[in-house]
């Protein structure tokens, strides 16, 4: 995104603006990697503590889930800069 | 349950819009986890074919454990996570903004 | 959530947006229940009323739903009250 | 579709918050059924094969009922859920705010 | 929904209210549109590129969830409408 | 990333509320995507055994497979939808409000 048509007072307000998204986003994601590693590591109620194995599982799936959202973020900023970099020369 | 660091009182009368910003985003995060929880045990628990209204027996005790181990779950990855949690950028900070 | 160290003002403010909430919170439940029960009781389309098994069901579902939702927020509040005290004593 | 009940007119021109945040939260809502509406009558009715871009003729009429029947399903529930709704926690309720 | 005992004011605020939430709905149909049809039509990842086989789902899908919003929306203006009536008859 | 016609710069140095607004749901719309992207392929390439904490090798060549794919996608829609954009009503503006 680009704010460089944005003045001074514009621009601190969009920092602000984005740092509240960026936690409220980082909570988002931090729930859903939980009810995500849940839903496929957890499927035996007949106790409530969990497993050495549900652990392991729940331990493997968030480690995965975090490299997996990193890489897909790098990709996505490479390909951002490359739609932006074609629609610069048009 | 209070996951984030509380600032120092403030002795004015007046409100203080990043302490009220804090506790919002804080109630929003616990409504989410909630809404996942009562989610998550209800496909692990709860039998699609109602023929009845009330929660049988292996239900509830499956609700009961479901909550527990969730809790466990939960608190484990938020160990795991608050090694990498300083630099927090989550996704928004991949976007290269 | 401890509110202990608000003054009036910001109690009283967070007092409105947790009302707010709560009414929002009620709509979205209300709406995900419709749609839960919906998708698990409704799967002939050959007439557009709802039969009189697809209603006990819809019936059964809602009923259902709630009592699990209250099962479950009675379980989170203890786990949460738990949590806390184990928070406090180190 | 009037859900909730209209506190009675205010002649002054100026904007009466809560009528307007109460407005807001009755399109919120009515917005939320239609996009689960949408979501769920496209699962229920429309073949995921995407041989053509035109919905075909049993489609159109699965949407039909489907969305009728949603309606009458929506209505029986808002009807169970009015006997609970005075005393309408909700989720947010059970966390011992 | 009916406006008609709202002032000047309240309408003309509640229009603007309208039109962003409107802009916000188009916007969260479009993304979940592509979500939608990229699961349904994407499930080859040894190639990077769209295959024109890919391409035709895409499109097919994403007209067919288009006429199928249209005709959903249709049928819920009506049956609101009828709703109304109903309600304005007791 | 820019979806959307920018209006001339403000010389002013008052924050300009439209202007704002809209970059606000253009990053709203970016990170809505960004979070669909990353649950689509997840789905896509991620076994669900997690037998280990790393990325595999195919995982990973699937991941940049399936972001390539996905924008290319996006892009096509994008363009499908421009005709039909510019009566934008979506959803909502068939509500008959």
């Amino acid at each position: 995104m680009d704010f460089s048509a944005f003045n001074a007072a514009e621009q601190a307000h969009m920092t602000k603006v984005i740092e509240k998204k960026q936690m409220q986003d980082f909570m988002r994601m931090y729930s859903s990697l939980v009810e995500r590693c849940f839903t496929s590591c957890c499927n035996d109620f007949t106790s409530k503590a969990l497993s050495s194995k549900e652990e392991q599982c729940m331990m493997n799936c968030a480690d995965k889930f975090l490299k997996h959202s990193e890489r897909v973020g790098a990709r996505f900023a490479e390909q951002n800069a490359e739609a932006m970099n074609a629609a610069a020369q048009k | 349950m209070s996951m984030f660091g509380r600032s120092p009182n403030a002795p004015t009368g007046s409100v203080n819009p990043e302490r009220v910003e804090m506790a919002i985003q804080e109630l929003d995060m616990v409504t989410d986890i909630f809404n996942r929880l009562v989610s998550t045990c209800h496909a692990k628990c709860i039998s699609t074919r109602y023929a009845e209204g009330d929660l049988n027996k292996g239900e509830s005790v499956c609700i009961d454990r479901c909550v527990a181990k969730f809790f466990e779950a939960n608190k484990k990855v938020g160990e795991r996570l608050q090694n990498v949690g300083a630099n927090a950028s989550g996704a928004t900070g991949a976007f290269g903004l």
